[in-house]
């Protein structure tokens, strides 16, 4: 433990204090401060609104199957939250994505478009073989994570992470695949500009950017939450096409 | 006790290791290590993130057969929103600087920070 | 014409040739001239005219309109006029002498900002139109005296602008603090204002407002300055540096003490033997001014140095008569004003003239021109004569006044520094004299001629208004009592040719006549008496020794070294070296800080900011 | 009335649509980027008028305001849309000749990416937005440091180390924030943080001004900056020092005037302010690096803007905004010019650009004109906004930090004025390197910074409207809050 460790940890531990105390606050009457731990407030809150899907309109109740044309459609509300009532911060989300798997391949971009550096002494074949079974069902699952994301826990990143982890697989299995990086290329576009696209189409149907404009359906039926899963459709694939590139990226670094 | 403990193993759990996070970033020279420290802070926050929303015996907010109405204790859902949006940050940027990493090996031969200092002063 | 389009145009016009310039050689300087000489005719014009009604100009600041005032009075008058008219004279001198001078653009570009700006100090009706114009008049001064050739001219225009600046913004804090009270920044409210205020507060206004002015006139402890933008700032921009620059700050003064006027407000504080404390100690700087600017300017080799801190202690002169604020005092003071403008720019012209056609400055490297440069000789010595104030030139009459003043009123000190500058400035006038016009000719300026008559017409302008003004002071006076009835300060009794001082008449027709008789007397003496014998310059006994500095044993090197013996001491404790200091620790400073906070370690940088949020936490902002 | 949310969504559609237009020409990226952004300008035109009379708020999606995400676009942030929309639209035609990168569709990718960040910095009124917003611009610009292949890398690492570190910190605020209040809207916790334990507002606070300073440029968290903006591309450089640092600042503004609002916070602010001031102008001193020199007073200048905005009073933030404003318009001139200067010069070092002015005059110019602004002489725009800093704080009575703020100003002097001297009169001792002298830009800058300084009420009037719009909170609650 040299000097320089020590103050760090003092530093360190000093700082832990101070956000500490954040916890410890309790509050004088008619004050708030943070909420104990399990005692999250959600009853008067946005959250609830969410819940109940009545930010613009009161509302009841929402019933498996049965409710219909809520204002926000999806099963899942978190859902309904990402890419519905903070869409905004999903489409960010996604640029963020898309900003690093450019910066990347700015910053490992090179000329001879030199192949994968990552030296395998020989291909495995119980590792080939394996992930040639393994690869479909990784695409199946992802999709299907994708598709049911209004539904079901899981979503368009979950999906499209096992999306890229599917080819993350096949890169690491064989020296030989290599990834068509036009494919990826268009369907990156596509993702990215068909996203804003419906945030646009949104403003001019309804006037506002990133608006529902389609009907929302039964409650918990696949085709249902308007535009949240066609938006999530459109992350997934940005997802698994950045993230891919960004696998893609590095392994040839 | 088990309310003590409950409390503080996530909210001073999380903070723990958005600490030793810190103090990895802040001791540590090899660059990839500072960036495990880097990603233990972001995973930290994601956690504290999470259990700040956290409603004692709540389900996770999805509608399906067997919670089939709204009326149910569920936990709060724009903190899981959030995580979400944080943790594909936290990915990009920690790919990004993975990238930098390895041009800077290139250039410079070493992941030793205290030794990549051509800019100063 | 409206009183504004006065500063504007010269800048409009500058910008319109600066580009005209790259096209068409010497336009700029030729339409420069055109300009002034147009402006000066017109500024002719208004004498007389001092009802002309305010102007003003809306700027919106703040959160409302502020009014920018221009505004005509015969003091205004006074510096306008000869402002335009020693820009025109410049300008004309330039249009011949820069043909070689790369940056001629860029300095006839900052000198028509330069002169508008001045116009608009001067025609300035509050406080901050004064001080718009007093940074550009700063600003474009600095690129002037920038573009000088030498890489001194850099440092010296650093040193120029950094000391301009403090005081400018000390001026702008003072006025702003007054602004926050009255909410205007008109001469008479804030005036009125002041003197509302306990005196220990409104002297110290005052200070913040007065240092500008003193800084830029170039007084005792801000002199600094003066010497190195002189020499090393183009040889054409000196004469305008000297003659009008330093003026400027001397408006400034006289603004600040008799227009607005904050003599009333300073009457109530101490006073000491009859004077405000303030103005005795500005009188008391004003001759060390004088002293020091004196023993310095007798050290110099370089001519422009020279010059340089004569007209140091030439501005001593004027600020102690102007300090002791007597009428007698103040009519000294703007006369040596104007006869210092004049003969200043005289002996810079045919400095300038000189080094036109030898390319240097050290007097050691010069001499005997007085058969080749005939009439730049005869400008320096009627400007000299005048400098050392001798009769019958202009430069005698402002001091004999400025004597009396300084006389009547009994003060010692004054009256010492003011004869030991007059005897010293026959000292450093007669160096160059004999080392340039005199003396041997060295061999490499064979084949110098004249300059051309562009170059002389300015000379001969100047020569003859030195000795206008010598014969007939009452030309300026009628003009300095139309000043004084504007400050309510008392006339002084004059007539065409004689000035009533306090202990008597100075009467200039019967002085000149007798200087005429006894120049035409030795005259006659010189003609029929047997002439010197020349020798070779070179001429110099080594024992067959090698000479390693010939220079050293020019017999112009090292002067007047005994006399200068004496004060060696005293020289070298220079106020510049307390000034640099200061600045060098500042600079040490900013090192410390970079070496130590900037390592380039970007762990280190991540450390900071944990331990700036801790800091910053037990510091006080959570507990 | 063109909703205002297409100043954010056109950059971001362009910037997905690139790759795409990449394979048709390499040069219609740029124009892209060119066109996207001056369409932005077009649209703040159209709605300038509208928007000066009354705030407008924009809730996306149509979910009613306080619930969801909503852009709130007052007076301060109609000034700051203006001010960005007309500089990006300069680097952009900038850009059109000098992006000759190794892949250079990927950099205007970032650079269209890295503008709808900073207007969502400015326009957002929801404070995990904001970091969403925040985050874009910092990685954009992690990107684009990276473009120096030379020594971008060693730059962006601790930028992307410090700027990661704060990210953290700014999740975590946002985290106390939403647990306290329940919500992540601004007006919503504007409006409840009375209610808010005091010691917890000033935990959050400190979080928040530690994630959000470290892009505006105040030292110690901005110790990255000489790094970055030294190394990166010259259009680069000015996009971070002049439209990043002013959103920073900026959402800084929010935080402290609309948010918590608390006047005993704003003297540490002064404090750490001046430290930083005093410190940036120093170590600008030292710099022989040109662009580094360009970085450190930067720094300074937003300390300066920072410090006098938290004095707190109408005329103290009215001046400082518009120094903000200025310092964006100098900076882009001064870093443009500058990069030009190395570029031709082949060095960049203050000592090897003497004589300069001789061979590429009109970008010596620019660079002088920058420099004068920023010094404040009279007719530039710096001027009245260095009577307003002077005339705010003296009206407050912080007579000490008048003196600091001139003193640094005088430093400040002295390290320009060492530039110009030697761009224009120093001996010329440079072999030129040929350059695409892209002058457009520069008249098109100078033209602005004379405007400003002979028309201030341009922007001062609806500065002071903005600054009215700051220190009543309440407004702003119940312009988004509506009758709640």
């Amino acid at each position: 433990m040299n000097f320089r460790k020590i103050l760090a940890l003092i530093t360190i531990i000093l700082l832990g204090i101070f956000i500490l105390q954040a916890f410890l606050i309790i509050p004088e009457k008619g004050e708030i401060a943070l909420n104990n731990f399990g005692k999250a407030d959600i009853e008067n809150r946005t959250a609830q609104l969410y819940i109940d899907k009545s930010v613009n309109s009161p509302n009841e109740q929402v019933i498996y199957k049965e409710s219909k044309d809520k204002e926000s459609g999806s099963a899942n509300i978190v859902t309904s939250i990402v890419a519905n009532y903070r869409a905004l911060d999903t489409l960010g989300e996604v640029t963020v994505l898309f900003l690093a798997a450019t910066g990347l391949s700015a910053i490992l971009y090179n000329k001879k478009h030199a192949k994968s550096n990552f030296i395998l002494k020989e291909d495995s074949f119980i590792l080939k073989n394996g992930i040639k079974i393994l690869f479909p069902l990784l695409i199946l699952a992802g999709s299907y994570i994708i598709i049911y994301g209004h539904l079901s826990p899981g979503g368009s990143f979950q999906g499209g992470a096992v999306i890229a982890t599917a080819f993350l697989l096949k890169l690491l299995s064989s020296k030989e695949y290599e990834l068509d990086e036009n494919i990826l290329k268009i369907i990156e576009v596509t993702a990215g500009v068909s996203f804003v696209s419906i945030g646009l189409y949104g403003l001019y149907a309804e006037g506002s950017f990133l608006t529902n404009f389609l009907e929302t359906g039964t409650i918990a039926n696949l085709f249902s939450g308007g535009i949240v899963p066609i938006i999530y459709i459109t992350i997934g694939l940005k997802v698994a096409v950045e993230l891919t590139n960004i696998i893609n990226d590095l392994m040839k670094a | 006790m088990i309310d003590f403990l409950e409390k503080w193993s996530f909210f001073g759990g999380s903070v723990l290791l958005i600490l030793i996070g810190l103090y990895g970033v802040i001791t540590r020279k090899n660059l990839i290590k500072i960036f495990i420290g880097l990603s233990l802070m972001d995973t930290g926050i994601n956690v504290l993130l999470v259990s700040l929303g956290y409603v004692e015996g709540g389900i996770a907010p999805i509608i399906t057969s067997t919670i089939n109405n709204n009326s149910y204790n569920f936990v709060d859902p724009i903190p899981q929103a959030l995580v979400l949006t944080s943790i594909v940050i936290g990915v990009a940027v920690l790919a990004l600087g993975l990238g930098v990493i390895i041009k800077i090996y290139e250039k410079y031969n070493t992941l030793d920070i205290s030794e990549i200092r051509g800019l100063r002063w | 014409m409206s009183l504004f389009y006065y500063t504007f145009i010269p800048i409009v016009i500058a910008f319109i040739a600066y580009f005209l310039n790259k096209k068409i050689k010497l336009s700029l300087a030729i339409l420069n001239s055109v300009v002034f000489a147009y402006l000066f005719y017109q500024i002719s014009r208004l004498y007389n005219q001092w009802n002309i009604p305010h102007e003003t100009i809306s700027y919106y600041m703040f959160d409302r309109e502020i009014q920018l005032i221009f505004q005509l009075t015969p003091l205004s008058w006074l510096f306008i006029f000869m402002t335009t008219g020693a820009g025109l004279l410049i300008a004309i001198f330039t249009i011949k002498s820069q043909q070689e001078y790369v940056l001629r653009s860029s300095f006839h570009l900052n000198f028509a900002i330069l002169i508008g700006s001045i116009l608009g100090v001067v025609l300035a009706g509050d406080f901050l139109t004064l001080f718009i114009f007093w940074e550009i008049m700063t600003w474009s001064s600095f690129f002037l005296i920038s573009s000088g050739k030498k890489k001194a001219a850099q440092k010296a225009s650093y040193r120029y602008i950094i000391l301009s600046t403090i005081g400018a913004y000390l001026m702008v804090t003072a006025l702003f603090i007054i602004y926050n009270q009255i909410h205007t920044f008109g001469y008479n409210q804030v005036a009125a204002h002041l003197s509302g205020l306990p005196i220990t507060e409104s002297i110290i206004l005052i200070i913040m407002l007065a240092i500008p002015f003193i800084i830029k006139a170039g007084v005792f402890p801000f002199h600094v300055w003066v010497n190195g933008a002189h020499s090393n700032a183009p040889k054409e921009f000196s004469p305008f540096l000297s003659g009008l620059m330093l003026k400027v700050g001397i408006y400034g003064v006289i603004l600040l003490l008799y227009f607005v006027p904050l003599y009333n407000i300073l009457k109530e504080s101490v006073n000491y033997r009859g004077l405000p404390i303030f103005n005795y100690i500005l009188a008391i700087f004003g001759g060390i001014t004088v002293i020091t600017g004196t023993i310095l300017a007798i050290r110099q080799e370089d001519v422009k140095r020279l010059v340089a801190f004569s007209s140091i202690s030439q501005m001593g002169y004027i600020i102690m008569a102007l300090a002791i604020s007597t009428p007698l005092g103040f009519t000294g003071g703007l006369l040596h004003l104007m006869n210092h403008m004049i003969f200043k720019t005289t002996i810079f012209l045919s400095i300038a003239a000189v080094i036109y056609r030898t390319k240097t400055t050290k007097m050691s490297e010069m001499g005997g021109l007085i058969f080749k440069m005939p009439v730049t000789f005869t400008a320096y010595l009627i400007a000299i004569i005048a400098l050392a104030g001798i009769p019958p030139t202009n430069g005698f009459i402002s001091k004999w006044v400025i004597y009396q003043a300084l006389i009547d009123k009994g003060y010692i000190f004054l009256s010492v520094a003011a004869f030991f500058g007059s005897i010293g400035s026959f000292m450093y006038v007669f160096k160059p004299l004999s080392t340039i016009f005199l003396g041997q000719l060295k061999p490499e300026h064979e084949n110098i001629k004249e300059v051309p008559f562009l170059m002389q017409l300015p000379m001969f302008v100047l020569m003859a208004l030195i000795l206008l003004f010598g014969i007939l002071p009452g030309l300026q006076m009628n003009l300095i009592n139309q000043i004084s009835q504007l400050l309510n300060i008392q006339p002084v009794g004059f007539t065409l040719y004689s000035i009533t001082g306090a202990f008597g008449k100075w009467n200039s027709l019967v002085i000149f006549s007798l200087f005429v008789g006894g120049f035409l007397l030795a005259f006659i003496i010189f003609i029929s008496a047997k002439k010197s014998k020349q020798v070779g310059l070179m001429d110099t006994y080594t024992s067959g020794e090698y000479m390693d500095d010939p220079e050293a044993y020019h017999y112009a090197y090292q002067y007047f070294r005994p006399f200068d013996r004496v004060f060696d001491s005293f020289a070298a404790r220079s106020l510049t070296v307390i000034y640099d200091t200061f600045a060098q620790n500042i600079v040490k400073l900013g090192n410390l800080f970079r070496k130590s906070i900037v390592t380039g370690n970007g762990q280190t940088y991540a450390f900071y900011m944990v331990l700036f949020i801790v800091i910053l936490a037990f510091a006080g902002w959570i507990i | 009335m063109v909703n205002l949310i297409l100043i954010i969504a056109l950059p971001l559609l362009a910037a997905f649509l690139i790759p795409l237009f990449n394979y048709i020409n390499k040069k219609l990226p740029s124009i892209v980027v060119f066109l996207t952004t001056a369409i932005n300008l077009l649209i703040i035109i159209l709605n300038y008028n509208q928007i000066i009379l009354e705030p407008v708020i924009i809730e996306l999606g149509n979910w009613q305001a306080p619930f969801a995400i909503n852009i709130y676009v007052g007076t301060l942030e109609l000034i700051s849309i203006t001010v960005i929309s007309i500089i990006s639209l300069i680097i952009a035609f900038y850009n059109l000749n000098h992006s000759n990168f190794s892949s250079e569709s990927k950099f205007h990718t970032l650079y269209s990416i890295i503008i709808a960040g900073i207007y969502g910095i400015v326009m957002t009124g929801d404070i995990f937005n904001l970091f969403v917003f925040i985050e874009i611009t910092t990685v954009a610009a992690y990107g684009l440091t990276t473009f120096n292949k030379d020594k971008g890398y060693e730059a962006a690492i601790k930028y992307i180390i410090i700027g990661s570190i704060s990210s953290v910190f700014l999740l975590m605020a946002i985290g106390f924030t939403y647990s306290a209040v329940g919500s992540l809207n601004m007006a919503v916790i504007a409006a409840a943080s009375n209610l808010i334990d005091p010691g917890l507002v000033r935990i959050i606070s400190l979080l928040f001004f530690v994630g959000i300073a470290f892009e505006a440029g105040i030292l110690p968290l901005s110790i990255w900056v000489p790094d970055v903006h030294s190394i990166a591309p010259s259009a680069v450089s000015s996009t971070l020092s002049g439209l990043v640092f002013l959103a920073g600042i900026t959402a800084l503004i929010k935080i402290f005037f609309n948010l918590f609002a608390d006047p005993s916070l704003y003297v540490f602010l002064m404090i750490i302010g001046a430290i930083s001031l005093i410190i940036g102008e120093l170590i600008a001193y030292q710099q022989d690096d040109i662009k580094r020199m360009l970085a450190y007073s930067s720094i300074a200048q937003m300390s300066l803007v920072l410090t006098i905005i938290s004095v707190g009073t109408k005329y103290a933030i009215s001046g400082g905004l518009f120094q903000l404003f200025n310092h964006a318009i100098l900076k882009t001139l001064l870093f443009l010019t500058a990069g030009l200067m190395i570029k031709y010069a082949g060095s960049r070092n203050i000592s090897d650009l003497g004589g300069i002015a001789k061979r590429i005059p009109l970008i010596a110019v620019g660079f002088s004109v920058g420099s004068l602004g920023i010094l404040g002489v009279p007719f530039f725009n710096g001027f009245v906004s260095k009577i307003m800093i002077v005339n705010g704080s003296l009206n407050a009575g912080e007579y000490i930090l008048t003196f600091l703020v001139l003193f640094a100003t005088v430093i400040e002097m002295a390290y320009y004025l060492k530039v110009i001297q030697t761009i224009f009169f120093g001996k010329i001792s440079i072999n030129p390197h040929k350059i695409v002298k892209s002058y457009v830009p520069i008249i098109v800058l100078i033209t602005v910074v004379f405007l400003l300084g002979i028309y201030p009420e341009l922007i001062t009037k609806p500065l002071n409207q903005a600054t009215g719009e700051l220190l009543s909170r309440s407004d702003y609650i119940s312009n988004v809050l509506g009758g709640m």
